[in-house]
């Protein structure tokens, strides 16, 4: 199969500043992650030139995860560079190490807010890293950082919640109040790790379609880790995907076949995703007769 | 930006006034705290404490710990000298055989301190000369002292009094005259007579002396062998007393574990009855939380001085109280430790069909058992602790030789002895008792 | 397939276990028979000629305290002052010691991002901290400052620091990371996760620690006070000292003491459960 | 009636390990007259002898008078005295010392008003009952607050003298036999003992008020025992210091002239003066 | 829409005994249950003649777990019967009760396992109705009974981790040892409540054709709450569907057609299953162009 490298893919011509909309391109050049022994992410490399959404998929374990950590810092990398404007930002400390993880949000699989916390502050907590220790140690915040975030919780569709606490809202609105958070941040970028994993259909809908939103409202990236064939489909622009932390693949949705998401997951030819959540072919369970998934018809009481 | 629904709305202005009261709270919170702590500063008389505490004494202690001193005493009821470490009986030198820096020739001495510090005791006089200052003479008179300085005013370590002469140029040389006797206070560094008694044959040996006479055939005392009598003279040690040391030590960790296994031992079931969700029944269940109140609110302390008219003195005592107090203790956690429990697991194994006494063996006791057991090995080390304290005021032990020895200040250096070998009883039992839970609940 | 080797080695494995079991359990077992003969040989008394005179002291103090009648409540009040003293010195004690604890705790837990090579040292230090009883140190305060609560009061304190420090970084231990990194990711300064991250899921777990102290620490101020560190145990030994006689004042005291300790513990759960209870909507 | 063991209790405020060396040989002669193993017990205070008594779990103890006074007024029934150290003199008594600062610029009770006045144990006889009885005859008002600042328990007689030698209370009481010198703080006492120890200057404080003569405390047989033991041990402490002088100055705690037979009636003004601070 | 009944379904003829192959009956007979003021489950009737494997659809609240808990008598029914084999195994009690809970086995979401157990002493819990107190008291079982356990877990493909406590297992292994525990129990029937909702879909994939396996090769009723449709439609025989407690549809996987589907799920027309993790038509998120969820593409690096 022609469209799979085993190994990093070709580096793309580097672009040297913003492109015409005033965009800033991100490179990731050869980046790795090991851990002990285990290679996470090997020597992945491409590019990101307009403001796309990009979702990786993989399965468990191929390095999604670790990849965007590595973007925020929260996993320090060990080999390669991100380069964000030119500048690695992989080789920034301190101060600006975070004043960086501010300039790239992250919403999480499990949310990864502060459940006892009511909802307003912990949007609020996104504006951190421009605040002064002691004012946000004596929990003082402004009424304008209020505004913006009450403005970001309302785009969002769950202002009423704001003053609930986290811990009280449902997995979804956990996730739309994780992205309030991010927004309030005022990203370049916002990654998302899995961010439907944990929510029901219904919910991971409204979720998608908020990053999806700001995607194009904002002219933000967003990328977006993703174990779902589907919705990398509907959703992105791009669909990175990983397997044992080689990039395998990239390329638009519309590239993404049975046979390539097949060797993607590494899966045989018994792995059938319409048994489990995704959806390409009609799915042939084992030995049962049929199921039918893509025909619809008559229901009997 | 208001969105309607049934629910009172939530508005820009509600939910600013909800954050301003939060940053209000956080900082009013803590200057009252800080408030209360200044009101207390002043009603407990702080400053006036300051002023009035003696931090000189605070170094005598530091320096008593670790230093000995000698006496050498001429006393004037009979006329003799007498040189004694720690002026005690039992460690009394012969006069015939006097350390080195203490010459005696019948009524007079002479006491050498070093660096030039001499005292020359001659009769009922005693001549102090401490270098860069001069000689100091005192007498001992029939009604009180007389001092002769030399000129100038005199230093404020010397005080002078008609009736007491006292003179301490370094905090290691002391002289003290009065109308009974002259006093010469010579400092050291360690514990002396640690080991072995100042009469014992094996007083001053070194390590490797005693090691090839514990295996020699040659025995010191034809009734023991060496090895025993070693150690025997160890632990008869008459100024550190190793062996009533080491017993009430162990009185002290029996009247620990005693109670805390007795504590645990009732307390469990009790728990149960003490747990929503195993007693229905609110009037037991008010009526076992009461109990534990009752068991704990009573101090530990207070009912080992209850025991003692029933059962005595003795470590008997005080580990009843320990069980007493802790059943209340311990139960009142395991309660909340039930209560807490995760109910899918006993839910799984109710779902096999398995019958009350079954599912609390493996729905509950397992989810319990880390807790049971880090518990009960917590309240192991921190009895430890209190068994010195319900000891030093009733039950015996350690805690009772600690108290007594702080007591009559007799020697700083037996209370730090003591103190110090309480503090390495109390890491060992905490580390032991870490261990064992790291084991038990993480292990196997 | 393995699995008959694997039988083998499930077998032998649950036969150790539970030989384990059986020798941790009669270990127990002896070390508490063992024990109890020892220490009833040790004692003045004995457990069985003991029991019956169970109720004897408790008796006569209870029969005092009957033939006081109302005189009973005007002699509680009359404690009053001094249990008030005492619960200052607690109170002091247990805030100073808590505020120690809080950053000993922050400082010695990887789980909280603590600056690693502190770590061990920290914990070593609160080791030793914990490791002191109470009594000593306030024996040695009140040999330099003299008789007053401020040395039970430091020494409470200095106790406490370590006994909560080692409480509070075993709840660090357990706690859930993800805010951690949430509030990482948004680039904020470790005080500031510390604060927003660590600190709201600690508090009930801190605070329900700390009401617990103040418990403890109310005790142990009061027995302090039978070393002459004033409050209401300088009151009670007295009492208990004096014996028959004195025996109507020693049941007001231990009723205060107990309604006193009550009081705290009920405060305790009820303020426990308003932070905990309420977030439990799911 | 039998016995299977015979338990003597020492009293508090000397070293404990101290106490049982002393009492070592008492121990052995016991053992050795009885036939039955003899065990030695120390406690904290003056209470938990007392009270080891009172629970019929001591045989024999050495109390101070207040001390018998208390088990007296407790239950009659628990113990019976049977005799008293006598001094060399041939006197059996000691004194209630009051004593201050001598900077305070108190030279008597007079000077005391609006002070802190310390006492010791409260089952002191010299620490406590005799001062709180014969003060007030003085016409000073032990209620704390009436002439006195405040009126504390200090807890022991080694406590009272170091609060007042660092100034934390003015004046407070403890005992001596008045033989011999201030400066080495009399010849037996809690003052000679806190000199000896150093942990006061004699010529630092200065003695404000002595008591009366207060009685030496008796020793006590527990009544249960058969008479035929009674009757051995107060043989054996009787003859203590003629047969073993070394054991004598151990048990006595100084060089004395013996033990010497007495009897409840020697106790009665205490017990009644205990009993009226009782009501 | 006809095949939709908001009320109780009509009974079925009762059939007396076992059918054909020695099978027996269940019956479901207006099994209601009442939580205060809220109504779980509403008069639910249905009747399974055969070995079938039955998937329960709803969305979150309908009513399935209850109405699975009722059947194992861990919650108790308000008003109905259940019948089995003619006998109401609802009023049973005291050991017959347990005796019965033993011949339905229950698999829980979360597993519900005991974490710090080792996994084979899990699996023989499933044996407790048939052991002595005492015994099991001491935790002392068979040698038979470990023999059985290991053969369940070999079954199940993870014998190799018999001897690790079950809370070092991943998500997908803790739910095998679940299943053998119920394997274990050797019961007529296996009751699983969302199996797969806490698992990855490899992990789901491999509890499902467990299931599937031993309803098969055993020939054992299995009943299954799904959370998504297109595993119902895949491994079910039958599909249920519940809503707001009431049994709303009841027939053969092919006849859960999108509508069908909206209608149990009370979604609106933007409702896309294909969005989010279920496969009947083509997704249309929003704004998008084009996912080509259906339409396998060839894919460029
Ligand atoms: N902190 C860590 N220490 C050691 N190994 C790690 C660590 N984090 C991740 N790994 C390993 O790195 C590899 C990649 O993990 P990663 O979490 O990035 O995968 P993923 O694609 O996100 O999988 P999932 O879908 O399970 O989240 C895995 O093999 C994992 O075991
Ligand atoms: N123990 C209980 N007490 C009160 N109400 C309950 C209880 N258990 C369930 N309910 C209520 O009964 C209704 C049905 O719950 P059930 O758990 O059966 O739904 P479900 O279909 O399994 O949903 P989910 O997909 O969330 O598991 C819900 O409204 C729920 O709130
Ligand atoms: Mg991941
Ligand atoms: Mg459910
Ligand atoms: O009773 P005292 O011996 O203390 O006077």
């Amino acid at each position: 199969m022609s469209f799979f490298c085993n190994g990093p893919v070709a580096l793309v011509a580097q672009h040297d500043e913003h492109n015409g909309q005033g965009w800033r391109v991100i490179q990731f050049q050869e980046v790795t992650k090991t851990f002990g022994s285990r290679t996470a992410v090997n020597k992945v490399s491409f590019n990101i030139e307009k403001p796309q959404m990009v979702g990786i998929i993989g399965r468990s374990g191929a390095g999604k995860s670790t990849l965007l950590r590595m973007i925020n810092r929260l996993t320090p990398a060990s080999a390669g560079q991100i380069l964000f404007d030119g500048r690695d930002i992989l080789s920034l400390k301190g101060g600006m190490m975070r004043r960086w993880q501010r300039d790239c949000a992250m919403v999480f699989q499990q949310f990864n807010l502060v459940p006892r916390l009511d909802v307003v502050t912990n949007v609020m907590l996104g504006r951190l890293n421009g605040h002064g220790t002691l004012k946000s140690l004596f929990n003082i915040f402004s009424q304008e950082d209020v505004n913006s975030a009450l403005g970001a919780l309302d785009r969002l569709g769950i202002a009423q919640e704001a003053t609930k606490r986290a811990e009280e809202l449902s997995g979804g609105q956990q996730q739309r109040v994780a992205i309030a958070r991010a927004l309030m941040q005022d990203p370049h970028m916002i990654l998302a790790d899995e961010p439907i994993a944990s929510l029901d259909p219904m919910n991971a809908k409204i979720v998608m379609d908020a990053l999806r939103e700001i995607h194009e409202r904002d002219n933000k990236i967003v990328i977006c880790n993703l174990h779902t064939l589907d919705t990398a489909r509907t959703y992105c622009d791009r669909v990175i995907g990983m397997r044992d932390g080689f990039l395998v693949f990239d390329g638009a949705p519309e590239a993404l076949t049975t046979a390539v998401a097949r060797e993607i997951y590494g899966a045989d030819e018994s792995f059938n995703e319409a048994a489990t959540s995704t959806a390409i072919d009609a799915g042939q369970s084992g030995s049962r007769e049929s199921a039918g998934a893509m025909t619809p018809a008559a229901a009997a009481v | 930006m208001t969105v309607d629904t049934l629910e009172t709305p939530v508005t820009q202005a509600l939910v600013w006034n909800q954050v301003r009261r939060r940053a209000w709270l956080t900082v009013v919170v803590p200057l009252a705290i800080f408030t209360y702590l200044v009101y207390t500063w002043f009603a407990f008389g702080v400053p006036e404490l300051l002023s009035r505490a003696q931090p000189e004494r605070a170094v005598i202690l530091a320096t008593d710990s670790v230093a000995y001193k000698v006496h050498v005493t001429k006393s004037f009821r009979d006329n003799e000298f007498e040189v004694a470490i720690e002026g005690e009986r039992t460690a009394t030198y012969d006069n015939a055989k006097v350390p080195d820096w203490v010459q005696l020739s019948g009524e007079n001495g002479v006491v050498d301190l070093g660096d030039g510090y001499r005292v020359e005791i001659d009769g009922r006089t005693a001549l102090f000369t401490i270098p860069g200052y001069g000689v100091v003479e005192g007498t001992a008179t029939a009604d009180g002292v007389e001092t002769v300085l030399p000129a100038g005013p005199a230093p404020d370590w010397i005080k002078i009094d008609p009736r007491k002469l006292d003179v301490r140029p370094t905090l290691d040389r002391r002289l003290q005259v009065t109308k009974t006797k002259i006093e010469v206070h010579n400092y050291f560094g360690g514990w002396e007579n640690f080991w072995f008694p100042f009469r014992s044959p094996l007083y001053g040996m070194s390590f490797s002396q005693l090691y090839a006479l514990a295996l020699s055939s040659d025995r010191m005392d034809p009734e023991t062998s060496n090895i025993w009598f070693i150690v025997n003279e160890f632990l008869e040690n008459p100024d550190w007393q190793h062996g009533k040391v080491l017993t009430a030590l162990f009185e002290t960790i029996m009247m620990a574990v005693l109670g805390t296994l007795t504590a645990a031992f009732f307390g469990l079931p009790l728990a149960f009855l003490a747990a929503r969700n195993f007693t229905p029944s609110k009037l037991l269940r008010f009526g076992t939380r009461r109990l534990f109140d009752f068991l704990r609110g009573i101090d530990m302390l207070i009912w080992s001085l209850i025991f003692i008219r029933a059962f005595g003195l003795g470590p008997l005592t005080g580990a009843l109280a320990i069980a007493f107090t802790d059943t209340g203790s311990l139960g009142k956690l395991f309660s909340e430790a039930l209560e807490n429990i995760d109910n899918k697991q006993v839910e799984g194994v109710r779902a096999t069909g398995a019958n009350q006494i079954q599912r609390y063996r493996y729905g509950v006791i397992p989810q319990i058992l880390p807790v049971f057991v880090s518990q009960v090995l917590y309240y192991l080390e921190s009895n430890t602790r209190s068994a010195t304290v319900i000891g030093a005021l009733g039950a015996g032990g350690i805690g009772l030789l600690l108290v007594e020895t702080m007591k009559t200040s007799r020697d700083w250096e037996n209370t730090s002895y003591i103190i110090i070998l309480t503090i390495i009883v109390v890491i060992l039992m905490d580390q032991t008792s870490g261990w064992l839970r790291r084991k038990l609940i993480e292990g196997k | 397939m393995a699995v008959a080797a694997l039988e083998q080695e499930i077998l032998s494995m649950r036969k150790r276990r539970q030989l384990y079991s059986l020798i941790g359990l009669l270990l127990v077992v002896a070390v508490l028979v063992s024990g109890y003969s020892k220490s009833n040989s040790m004692n003045s008394g004995g457990f069985i000629q003991g029991l019956s005179k169970f109720f004897d002291y408790p008796g006569e103090i209870v029969v005092e305290a009957f033939e006081a009648g109302p005189a009973f409540f005007s002699l509680m009040l009359q404690f009053v002052p001094a249990m008030l003293e005492t619960l200052n010195i607690a109170a002091v004690a247990t805030l100073l010691g808590g505020a120690m604890a809080v950053v000993l705790a922050m400082a010695s837990t990887r789980n909280v991002d603590s600056w690693g090579p502190l770590i061990p040292v920290v914990r070593r230090i609160m080791d030793i901290t914990r490791a002191f009883p109470e009594l000593i140190i306030a024996l040695f305060l009140i040999f330099v400052l003299g008789s007053s609560p401020v040395p039970a009061m430091i020494a409470v304190a200095f106790h406490t620091a370590g006994a909560l420090g080692k409480l509070f970084s075993e709840v660090n231990e357990n706690i859930d990371r993800k805010p951690i990194e949430g509030l990482s990711a948004c680039g904020a300064s470790w005080l500031q996760r510390i604060r927003f991250a660590v600190l709201p899921q600690v508090a009930p777990n801190y605070l329900s620690y700390f009401l617990l102290r103040l418990e403890i620490n109310v005790r142990a101020s009061a027995i302090l006070g039978f070393v002459g560190a004033g409050g209401i145990g300088q009151e009670l030994r007295r009492t208990i000292g004096w014996g028959k006689g004195a025996g109507d004042e020693t049941a007001a005291i231990f009723v205060l003491l107990f309604i006193t300790i009550m009081a705290i513990d009920q405060l305790s759960s009820y303020l426990r459960g308003k932070l905990v209870g309420s977030g439990r909507a799911h | 009636a039998e016995i299977t063991e015979f338990r003597i209790g020492l009293l508090g405020g000397e070293n404990a390990s101290d106490r049982l060396r002393a009492n070592e040989c008492l121990r052995e002669k016991t053992e050795e007259l009885l036939g039955v193993p003899t065990k030695l017990f120390a406690p904290a205070d003056y209470n938990g002898v007392i009270e080891g008594l009172l629970g019929g779990n001591l045989d024999m103890a050495w109390l101070g008078a207040s001390g018998y006074a208390k088990v007296f007024l407790t239950d009659p029934e628990a113990v019976e005295p049977v005799l008293v150290k006598v001094n060399n003199d041939g006197s059996y008594g000691y004194y209630s010392i009051g004593f201050a600062r001598v900077d305070s610029e108190i030279n008597s009770l007079e000077d005391m008003k609006g002070k802190t006045f310390g006492f010791g144990d409260p089952n002191s006889t010299s620490g406590y009952l005799i001062p709180s009885i014969e003060i007030p005859k003085l016409g000073y008002s032990m209620k704390p607050g009436e002439y006195f600042s405040d009126v504390v328990f200090t807890g022991g007689h080694e406590q009272t003298i170091v609060a007042v030698f660092n100034g934390d209370i003015a004046g407070g009481v403890t005992w001596a036999d008045g033989l011999g010198e201030w400066e080495d703080g009399y010849n037996s006492g809690a003052l000679r003992k806190a000199t000896d120890a150093g942990l006061v200057d004699m010529t630092e404080i200065k003695e404000i008020w002595r008591s009366p003569v207060i009685p030496e405390g008796p020793v006590v047989l527990s009544k249960k025992l058969p008479d035929d033991i009674k009757a051995k041990m107060t043989e054996l402490m009787a003859n203590l210091v003629k047969e073993d002088k070394e054991c004598g100055y151990g048990v006595m705690a100084g060089e004395a002239r013996g033990f010497e037979p007495i009897t409840h009636a020697a106790y009665e003004s205490i017990v009644a003066a205990r009993k009226a601070k009782s009501e």
